[in-house]
């Protein structure tokens, strides 16, 4: 075990495939950001170079170019960049590669790993902060996952890279540089197999990437005031592990949903709704969602704060969920 | 290449397209479709070029090529026909038909799809290794879509062996503005000035001729194969006058193999396609002028290929549809 | 009134604001489909072809160009054609064109009207049958119509191009032959009003787009066993009216939402959410959701059936609602 | 044109950026921004070619855009800082300026989003009527996304009213390989062949040299407004070192002035760029040359240059910021 950051953790993954994978690509730029982590990169290129490559600012071809390429067996760690650079992409990830084995009959598959960045960015504006898992979980066929801890992504990283499906793996803009300890030795995490990250009995709360930290957050002072939360990481949202969900709100009898995506159509509503319809019986009051405002984020910190999901937001909610008072029968 | 080979596998392109048309009007399927006629040489012609380790990505007119390359017409048709022993278990379709036993990587619907498909194909070919090469099968209306030119810039910038092959299709054709199908709309003249704009060598071809395609597919084959880099084939056909409307038809009539010999009933309003334009009659022509192939054995080989689609035809209808519930069978592996 | 296909109300309002704005222009392939309709656009070509463009295939761009026009002032009904073929367009939609208004603190707007079909094609394969209705309703700055019925589709196309918002108007591939009775004069249906098409006290059926049409069908069947379904057609996404579906369900207490898009993070899941959030106690069993399925669609009718929503599955899901037995308290 | 303004204007561009980068410093905007250093003649002489009617998108580079159209650097500095009093409220910060009052149509910090957008403008100008243009102004990098070739196609295809006008700063750049502030990766050798491919006009023009660019634009500009279509300028600059990272910094120092006339202080790693391509000194020093303007002159309109930044600066951070829930203020009309 060792302290290390999400850029760590992501080149330990990266270098073992290049270690075990004569062929293993990675592609884009920028990989690790443009925060203090990026400088991890250059020993990594320094010795992975000729397998290291740089494409242009083409988002549709780069991404077709490494599906592809894993049509032919290649395996490519490719970086999007931001998640709105994904959206020139949006036609290759959605129309091909989301559709090429079920298509084809189980013939075709594009086991390409694409990677991007999402989230708030502190005055970023619309155009650099999206957190589209919501639009990416309404295209089946792809497996999403959204880590939120260095030691989670190594092992979610290194099962995204080996699965045989197309894997989206979203992570937060802002959590290259979030440390934890991380084991040495490789591993993988099994799709599909939520954590969670606190146990609590009175409210359930649901959380991935930077909003699991927030929610732990929350529970803590949740805690200060009597209240015990759950706190459920998601981890993957393709494959969703509904049956830790469920059985989390079956014990709580109440949900908080918070994520960092928009409320329409969102995680938040995904989860809302499972649950909604699959634990009704045991749900005490009404399922709640912390999200993300529906507006186009402002090029505004100020704004950008109102807008955004948050603590105190969670804290609120899991307590209006905690004291509803059902209606006389 | 085998010329009698040759003609028989454009003649069999051309009556199974002939019986997919019927198929429709016989409302054994229901979707939109594309017909390779009018192009059959090309697609002959190229694949005669190709090796088996070699890999192809097609798009929405992609029946021609699947056949090309040795595909079964039974199992072509019943995949149409949505049969559970086509190509693709039936989930394919017209569109999709993706033959992966013959190096079929892909076949997107999505025009601008299989040009940027097939360039990552060429770039994991080239990392491991090999001799084989990449092709990329689109129309010119393929050249519309940003996501090609960004494509070439990556097969010229990291030297990718792949051929792309446009199968340009435009002359004759109404377009959305005349109410048929949709053409190219290109303020490009020429169309090979745009892999000439990234250094990719290019040529045009006159996609009638069997000879001139195989011939520059050939080099074009070789050049990638040696890791020189991309190339690319400007393949010139005149439109089929049944790929005009929006849903097309068999405007021309069955192909009657005599006109290749017999001129006497060649008149009306389609005279130029049977003279000039039709693939098939042109090589046909050209084989009995050669002494290549004499009448009879022109109408044996007719007769063996009507009979071969026939019998393709009714294992496509004999065969069981899939379970409704396979549908989510290959969602993930 | 005159009994009128799609295809003529919609041919109404692009002639009315041909005649009303000389500087209006029509763009797209395809208008109406390529159905037996797409011949009505003849006669409106012949008439107006000055101003009405044939683009390259080149979504992106001319998405692009229509938002910039708008942003000088001019109004272009911008026809991308099937909804998959919006994909590529993705960008300059969920970027450029949801961001505008408030990116630029309400200084630049572009209020295009961008059309597109949606919904199964009877074997057409993923690549042609997208309801991509929940991807886009994520994306918040767009005004979302999905018009069931000629009629509605006259008032809210109109509503749509008059709107100063961008508004993408989304309508079934196989609708532009469906008939009604359509009032000959203009007139303008506001957004954010759903309209209850059929009234009924046991259970709220909440659908948009052709599942208005199935679930009217589920709802004779269901009357026919004792079961009275109130349906609501949403009209619009967003704006959303929430309130009609609230008091329904308030009336009710069962919710069964009908959708042809996918079920994670789509329509039915946002309506699921919305009303177990904000209709709780009303609810007296879990509500339902009847959507496509989640995979991407086989070029197969057999097996597109499977996967598809249908009268069945909305009376099935119907039933189920009301014959919940809640859990004892 | 006049010298001594648009050598003030120039000067303007370049203290206001060196206050830019002050304020990050200070922490009193935190996110990812770029500088227009180095480029100022471009913006200047492109904007003095335009008219008041004209329409302008541009990109993330757009800061001495917006100053060189006449936006009062306190406004663009407390847009920039987040204020109310800002362009735009304060909701666009450093990458979205759109002073919609001096033509901007929209300011995207997606690569090919202005170039694309501005197409559209040019559409609707045409529709319209009247002699209005539409300019695009983009980055070299934009010519790698697909949409800007889709772009270029429509304004050939339909004559539109336009100027491109591809700000290539590659020159000298890292790039992402580099470990630096991306830049132009294309197998084009000469960019001009991409709008030439269209049939689009275009000259190359030497971006450090005012004279130069107000010359090609002036008659770019013609072209667009007599309807004879779209032109293509692309202007050549040497990459402004404290560009050359991920994140910029004022690299050359603070600009001294007096390199003008004064050689002795000039030496060291960045002599290249202060002698040859630093677009102030050289204008300065050329309208020195010609006794445009004498050593006092330049002082005082150096000094004056400061104290007006100065006083944006103070006026920027004496601003309030909007409400927070004006967030939700312009959704929707
Ligand atoms: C992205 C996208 N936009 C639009 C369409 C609709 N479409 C189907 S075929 C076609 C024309 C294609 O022309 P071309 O590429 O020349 O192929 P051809 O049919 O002429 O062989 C179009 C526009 C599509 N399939 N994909
Ligand atoms: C679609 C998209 N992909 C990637 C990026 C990230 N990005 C920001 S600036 C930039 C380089 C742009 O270079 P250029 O267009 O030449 O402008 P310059 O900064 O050199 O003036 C890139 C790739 C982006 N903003 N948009
Ligand atoms: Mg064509
Ligand atoms: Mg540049």
């Amino acid at each position: 075990m060792a302290t290390k950051n999400y850029a760590d953790a992501m080149l330990d993954v990266l270098t073992t495939f290049m270690e075990e994978d004569p062929h293993f690509a990675v592609m884009g730029n920028e990989v690790l950001g443009i925060g203090p982590e990026a400088g991890q990169f250059e020993p990594f290129q320094q010795k992975y170079g000729d397998r290291i490559h740089f494409p242009p600012c083409s988002e549709a071809a780069f991404s077709a170019l490494a599906a592809g390429a894993a049509m032919c067996g290649q395996r490519i760690f490719t970086h999007l960049g931001l998640a709105p650079f994904s959206y020139p992409a949006f036609s290759t990830i959605a129309s091909e590669i989301a559709t090429a084995r079920q298509g084809s009959g189980g013939r075709v598959s594009a086991p390409v790993t694409l990677h991007m960045s999402h989230g708030l960015l502190h005055g970023g504006a619309s155009q650099h902060s999206e957190s589209p898992m919501g639009i990416y979980w309404n295209l089946p066929g792809i497996e999403i996952v959204v880590p939120w801890g260095p030691a989670d992504l190594k092992g979610l990283l290194r099962t995204a890279i080996k699965s045989d499906n197309p894997t989206l793996v979203i992570t937060h803009a802002f959590g290259y540089g979030t440390e934890g300890e991380v084991p040495d030795e490789d591993y993988e995490i099994p799709f599909g197999e939520a954590a969670v990250k606190r146990e609590g009995g009175d409210v359930t709360i649901v959380a991935c990437s930077m909003m699991v930290a927030m929610s732990l957050e929350a529970a803590d002072r949740l805690a200060g005031e009597g209240i015990e939360a759950e706190v459920i990481d998601l981890r993957t949202l393709v494959p969703l592990d509904e049956q830790t969900i469920l059985e989390s709100v079956s014990k709580t009898g109440h949900l908080v949903v918070a994520d960092e995506g928009r409320l329409r159509c969102g995680v938040a509503s995904e989860i809302a709704a499972t649950v909604s319809e699959r634990a009704f019986d045991a749900l005490k009051a009404p399922p709640a969602r912390v999200t993300r405002m529906d507006a186009p984020v402002p090029g505004n910190q100020t704004q950008e704060a109102y807008l955004s999901p948050s603590v105190e937001k969670i804290v609120a909610a899991a307590k209006r969920a905690t004291r509803h008072a059902p209606a006389p029968a | 290449m085998n010329p009698k080979q040759a003609l028989e596998t454009m003649l069999t392109i051309r009556r199974f397209e002939e019986a997919v048309v019927g198929l429709f009007g016989e409302h054994e399927f229901m979707t939109h479709f594309h017909l390779y006629i009018g192009q059959e040489a090309t697609g002959v012609a190229l694949m005669e070029a190709l090796g088996p380790n070699d890999k192809i990505a097609t798009h929405h007119r992609n029946h021609g090529h699947v056949l090309a390359r040795g595909a079964d017409p039974k199992h072509a048709l019943a995949e149409i026909l949505g049969r559970e022993n086509g190509i693709n278990r039936g989930a394919s379709g017209t569109m999709h038909m993706a033959d992966t036993d013959r190096g079929f990587l892909a076949t997107s619907a999505i025009v601008g799809g299989s040009i940027s498909l097939a360039t990552g194909a060429a770039f994991a070919l080239k990392t491991q290794g090999g001799d084989a090469i990449a092709v990329g099968l689109f129309g010119d209306g393929a050249l519309e879509e940003g996501v090609s030119y960004e494509s070439l810039n990556f097969a010229a910038l990291w030297d990718l062996p792949i051929v792309y092959v446009c199968e340009n299709n435009s002359e004759g054709a109404l377009g959305s503005a005349g109410g048929g199908f949709p053409t190219s709309v290109s303020a490009v003249d020429d169309l090979t000035d745009i892999p000439r704009t990234f250094g990719i060598p290019v040529e045009t071809v006159d996609g009638r001729d069997v000879d001139a395609v195989l011939d520059v597919a050939a080099r074009a084959v070789e050049q990638a194969r040696q890791r020189k880099g991309p190339f690319f084939i400007h393949v010139a056909t005149a439109r089929y006058a049944g790929s005009q409307p929006l849903w097309p038809t068999i405007a021309t009539g069955e192909t009657d193999i005599s006109m290749a010999w017999d001129d006497s009933q060649i008149s009306g309003e389609h005279e130029r396609w049977y003279r000039e334009n039709d693939p098939v009659l042109r090589y046909a022509r050209q084989l009995l002028a050669a002494g290549e192939i004499d009448q009879d054995e022109l109408k044996e080989l007719d007769r063996r290929v009507r009979e071969r689609i026939a019998e393709a035809r009714q294992y496509a209808l004999d065969s069981p549809r899939p379970a409704p519930d396979s549908a989510l069978d290959h969602v993930f592996a």
